[in-house]
């Protein structure tokens, strides 16, 4: 069986709250896939998927930090690696 | 490997037969007759006949399938632990030398529960 | 006054590592070893505390805000849920039986992790690991609360959930999950982590989260639905942490990598044993069904932690062994689960109910190899004997074995027509097991696992009758006497077809439509 | 204008748990606070002794030498459950971000006077450190003591205090830089004046009745601390002296303190009441940990107060005494 790549995820509640969100996290990541379930969205990608603050920033017209992520958060899967401008999930194999 | 623990750790077994206030502990399953899920537990004097484990706490918890009442109790085999058992229906449990927690199983030739089928 | 020189702004990164590992220090007046007494007795070691990588950056003054945030909404929508009477909205009144579940079973893990979580961040030597283990403790507090307040509202029309506390402390079924639960708190600090922060946070999650919070969702319940997606957000931080706790314990010393295996070893398969509950709650509990325990179990299990455990090779860490027989027993367990819950609903505080033919055809879709052949005969077997008026009925205890305490009714891996049974003698007594890995676990630490409380054998101790019982008395009824010490509600008994919950949630639902 | 709004009523079958019900006195609508507390805690038939205490089960009474008839007898004046305690200090955050933000966009920091920035620095710094013990204190009674009662109020104090200790970390960063955070740290682990504070707080990790500790810890570090530091120190004497700056940055503990204290001292009424030989014992914990504080505290107040540092101390000491014989601790 070959090394399948790992692929991460991260799960949103699907709400008027993360609507920009998920559109910045798909823009930032054109291999990312968009899964839609009862009231939540799920973002995976193979390797890693990244979150810009930057980019959610320019959509909602205000500054966005990266720690509200976590109001509407619901899961993710993966090494996660924070700083002020950037949330990252990966594996690292 | 015993336990690792920070200081000395040992404690009195929770189940021993003397917790059981003259009873001991006899499990019995059914083989191939899984509609009952489990085998099933029975604190159960040790001078009472083999005989009357099997009229009395098993008819009352096996005696609803319809295989029980054809059983022919002479070509029963039976294990103790997972090892065949032949038990003096007439000799008390312990004169069978059955022990506090023996798990005893049970197979009825030629009886394989509904439909043959094992349930 | 020198110029005000622009401060370097910190990086998120350097400025959480001021404000958490900066606090610590090296104790003088007392020794560090009897400051942290219980880090080191599991024998693993660590020898750089520094090189841990916070998992996440949350100072208390975003936990406080966010958090707050949260639970507004959260509250609002429990409120909501409660003043227009949502639980009538439910695709169907058996689906309450899970909520009976989730307050029994689940709800008390969530307490006993919020003070486990407080016992290890307070005994790790390093203040990041505490830092982020407090913080969960606090979390988990949060979890049990927020889902005794949202079920609430359940417990005021149905039975079954109003001695939720003393059925987890005493019922039979419910000392499956608690013992679980004390098993890793009872253990080390590390090996709590390993068991809670790691196997059952992060490997098990989704197997617990997916059935119950979005089978809510598609039941119509919107309280648990809400209460489900703001709690698993708080799991998304857990997660991380159980991850990094592992990545730090296996990069800190070779020698720490037999014991951590052993412990994933361990806890996966103690973990799955505890998800039969759930797996029962999928396949048949939920009127509107999610998707299978055989399907989640691919999703949730095989596929994320296929990565995960890939990405921990690099530690020489593997799979754990016990997979290969969770993969046989993926098709059987929930309907082996369900036939005993089924026969032994006389004494359970939930109702439970045969499979209706179109739910068993659902079940033959999903189990192609194993339903027709093994469970159907059984359940249509019993429907006969329902429509006959002689209900099939347990009329004995069950067996359970003496470590995962679950009722022994697990098959032979390969062989599922036998029933499966291991045996082990310590200090000259006998144990019994459900299978070869739970006797691993018990041979490991057996000074432990003989003190366990097994249900039935309590039950036979004469330990479960109320205070000041005289079992010698004349015309004394056990069975009479451990209800009553359970404190049983015959109402929230056996079978759900004919019960208060079913004729006053249609009577209810009829209120909210009918003029008359 | 009469709105005749008609919902479907139905009859409840009962109105809360049935646990909840035998504390408030039958089944009656109950609170959050009291469904989210009461009996949350297993009181019996635990299956494994702990690895890392085998002569304890994990929740035990003999954990302490106090007795209760009934645990839940420890009850939080201030009603918090998790909801209403993380809004109650996100409220107090919002202030707190404000008060930071004000200071630093007016520049006051760097407007305040060498002298009491340096007082500031010396004093508050250093402070970080016995919060942090603080919280290390309150989750070891959050871990190990008996009942959700008193353990859930000490599991917000474990958390307040960790957020007591980075405000005061955000208020050097503000005053100063990340060095000043170190001098700060050198002077917590060598210089003199700090040392009986030190030792004391070690002696605290050490101390292994959790309801001894709590006393020490809540009732009498805390007591004292909280009121000379930021009461009388910083609110009073800096602000005079043109530091109302600093006063601003340490909002929060002041008002903390005071609600924290209302807390404490309900709990330590309600174990006095219980029983003579309950009285006797935290009475001697008092009297034991006040004479190892109030030394402790004396370098600090003679630190900011110079030559009204005794009188300062005894003031403070004289209102805490008066304070706990109001629960009946007459010391």
């Amino acid at each position: 069986m070959s090394r399948t790549e790992s692929s991460v995820f991260v799960a949103l509640q699907a709400n008027a709250d993360t609507r920009e969100l998920v559109e910045a996290i798909l823009a930032d990541n054109p291999h990312a896939v968009l899964h839609e379930d009862p009231a939540m969205v799920r973002i995976s990608a193979v390797g890693s998927l990244s979150v810009h603050a930057e980019s959610v920033s320019e959509r909602i017209g205000r500054d966005y930090d990266l720690q509200e992520m976590h109001i509407n958060l619901i899961s993710l899967s993966g090494h996660v690696d924070e700083t002020d401008e950037t949330f990252t999930l990966s594996w690292a194999n | 490997m015993p336990v690792n623990a920070i200081k000395p750790y040992n404690f009195p077994a929770e189940d021993t037969e003397a917790n059981f206030h003259g009873a001991r502990l006899v499990y019995v399953g059914w083989n191939r007759h899984l509609m009952f899920a489990t085998p099933y537990a029975w604190p159960l004097p040790p001078n009472m006949p083999f005989g009357a484990l099997t009229q009395g706490p098993m008819a009352g918890a096996f005696a609803q399938h319809p295989d029980w009442e054809k059983i022919d109790w002479s070509v029963v085999a039976w294990t103790k632990n997972g090892e065949p058992f032949t038990p003096d229906y007439e000799a008390s449990l312990a004169e069978n030398g059955i022990v506090h927690k023996d798990s005893l199983r049970f197979t009825t030739p030629g009886l394989d529960g509904i439909g043959g089928l094992g349930q | 006054m020198d110029l005000q020189v622009a401060k370097k702004k910190l990086g998120l990164k350097e400025r959480y590592a001021l404000m958490t590992r900066g606090l610590g220090w090296e104790t003088t007046y007392q020794k560090m070893d009897d400051v942290f007494p219980m880090d080191t007795f599991e024998g693993i070691k660590i020898h750089d505390w520094e090189a841990w990588e916070d998992p996440f950056r949350l100072t208390m003054d975003s936990y406080w805000k966010y958090q707050a945030e949260k639970e507004r909404k959260l509250y609002a929508i429990v409120d909501a849920f409660a003043q227009n009477n949502g639980h009538l909205t439910v695709s169907d009144a058996r689906y309450i039986n899970t909520v009976k579940l989730f307050i029994n079973a689940l709800a008390p893990l969530e307490y006993q992790s919020h003070r486990g979580f407080a016992h290890i961040g307070r005994q790790f030597r390093g203040v990041g690991p505490r830092v982020a283990c407090l913080m969960q403790s606090l979390d988990e507090l949060r979890h049990a609360q927020t889902q005794v307040h949202a079920i609430s509202n359940y417990n005021r029309y149905y039975n079954g959930m109003a001695e939720f506390r003393h059925h987890f402390d005493y019922m039979p079924y419910l000392q499956v999950p608690r013992s679980f639960f004390e098993d890793a708190t009872a253990a080390g600090p590390f090996e709590f982590i390993t068991a809670i922060g790691f196997s059952f946070e992060y490997v098990l999650t989704n197997l617990v989260f997916v059935p119950f919070i979005s089978g809510a969702a598609y039941n119509g319940d919107m309280g648990a639905m809400t209460f489900g997606f703001s709690a698993q957000s708080d799991e998304a931080r857990h997660m991380t942490l159980g991850l990094e706790v592992i990545k730090f314990m296996l990069e800190q010393d070779p020698g720490n990598v037999p014991i951590v295996q052993k412990w994933l070893n361990k806890w996966t398969w103690r973990g799955v044993r505890v998800l039969t509950l759930v797996a029962m709650m999928q396949d048949y509990m939920l009127p509107k069904r999610v998707m299978s325990w055989a399907e989640a179990w691919e999703i949730y299990f095989e596929e994320n932690c296929g990565a995960l455990f890939r990405d921990l090779e690099r530690y020489g860490i593997t799979m754990p062994p016990c997979v290969e027989q969770v993969r046989k027993e993926r098709d059987h367990l929930s309907h082996m689960a369900w036939s005993q819950f089924y026969q032994g609903r006389g004494t359970n505080d939930f109702h439970t109910w045969l499979p209706s033919a179109e739910e068993m055809d659902w079940l033959s879709a999903k189990y192609p190899e194993t339903f027709d052949q093994y469970y159907r005969p059984r359940f249509e077997y019993w429907a006969k004997l329902e429509a006959e008026g002689k209900p099939f009925e347990s009329a004995g205890m069950p067996m359970q074995c003496q470590l995962c305490q679950i009722p022994m009714f697990f098959t032979e891996p390969g062989e599922p027509l036998v029933l499966a049974q291991r045996h082990r003698h310590h200090d000259g007594e006998q144990y019994h097991f459900c299978s070869e890995y739970c006797a691993e676990i018990f041979d490991d630490e057996p000074e432990k696992y003989i003190q366990a409380k097994i249900p039935v054998h309590q039950i036979y101790q004469g330990k479960q009758f109320p205070e000041g019982t005289d079992p010698t008395a004349e015309g004394f009824d056990p069975a009479a006497a451990v209800g009553a010490f359970l404190r049983l509600d015959p109402a929230s008994t056996g079978n759900f077809v004919g019960s208060q919950d079913e004729a006053n949630f249609n009577m209810w639902r009829g209120l909210t439509r009918s003029n008359d | 204008m009469q709105m005749d709004l008609r919902t479907v009523a139905i009859t409840p079958k009962r109105q809360t748990f049935a646990h909840v019900a035998r504390r408030i006195g039958g089944d009656k609508p109950a609170s959050r606070y009291q469904e989210g507390t009461f009996d949350l805690q297993s009181t019996g038939n635990f299956h494994y002794k702990p690895l890392w205490d085998p002569e304890f089960d994990h929740f035990d009474p003999a954990r302490t030498a106090i007795h209760m008839n009934d645990w839940y007898a420890f009850r939080d004046p201030r009603q918090f459950y998790y909801g209403a305690y993380v809004i109650a200090r996100a409220k107090q955050q919002d202030v707190a971000e404000n008060a930071f933000d004000f200071v630093e966009t007016r520049g006051l920091a760097a407007a305040l006077p060498d002298d009491i920035r340096a007082l500031t620095l010396n004093l508050l710094l250093p402070l970080r450190h016995v919060a942090w013990g603080s919280s290390m204190n309150n989750a070891t009674i959050a871990a190990y003591g008996y009942g959700a009662g008193i353990t859930q109020p000490c599991t917000f104090a474990s958390m307040d205090q960790l957020g007591i200790a980075q405000f005061i970390t955000r208020a050097g960063l503000l005053l100063a830089d990340p060095a000043a955070l170190d001098v700060a740290k050198s002077a917590w682990l060598s210089d003199d004046c700090w040392q009986p504070l030190r030792r004391v707080v070690e002696d605290m990790f050490v101390t292994a009745d959790w309801f001894e500790l709590f006393v020490a810890q809540n009732v009498v570090l805390d007591g004292l601390l909280y009121p000379l530091i930021y009461r009388t120190i910083i609110d009073d004497d800096l602000t005079m002296r043109g530091g109302a700056a600093v006063a601003m940055l340490t909002q929060f503990q002041s008002e903390w303190s005071v609600e924290t204290a209302k807390w404490a001292d309900a709990q330590i009424k309600v174990a006095i009441a219980e029983s003579a030989s309950n009285a006797e014992l935290i009475k001697g914990w008092l009297a034991k940990w006040r004479d190892r504080v109030i030394p402790a505290l004396m370098p600090l107040a003679e630190l900011a107060l110079g030559a009204r540092a005794d009188g300062s101390i005894a003031e403070v000491a004289g209102q805490w005494a008066a304070r706990l014989a109001k629960q009946g601790a007459k010391l």
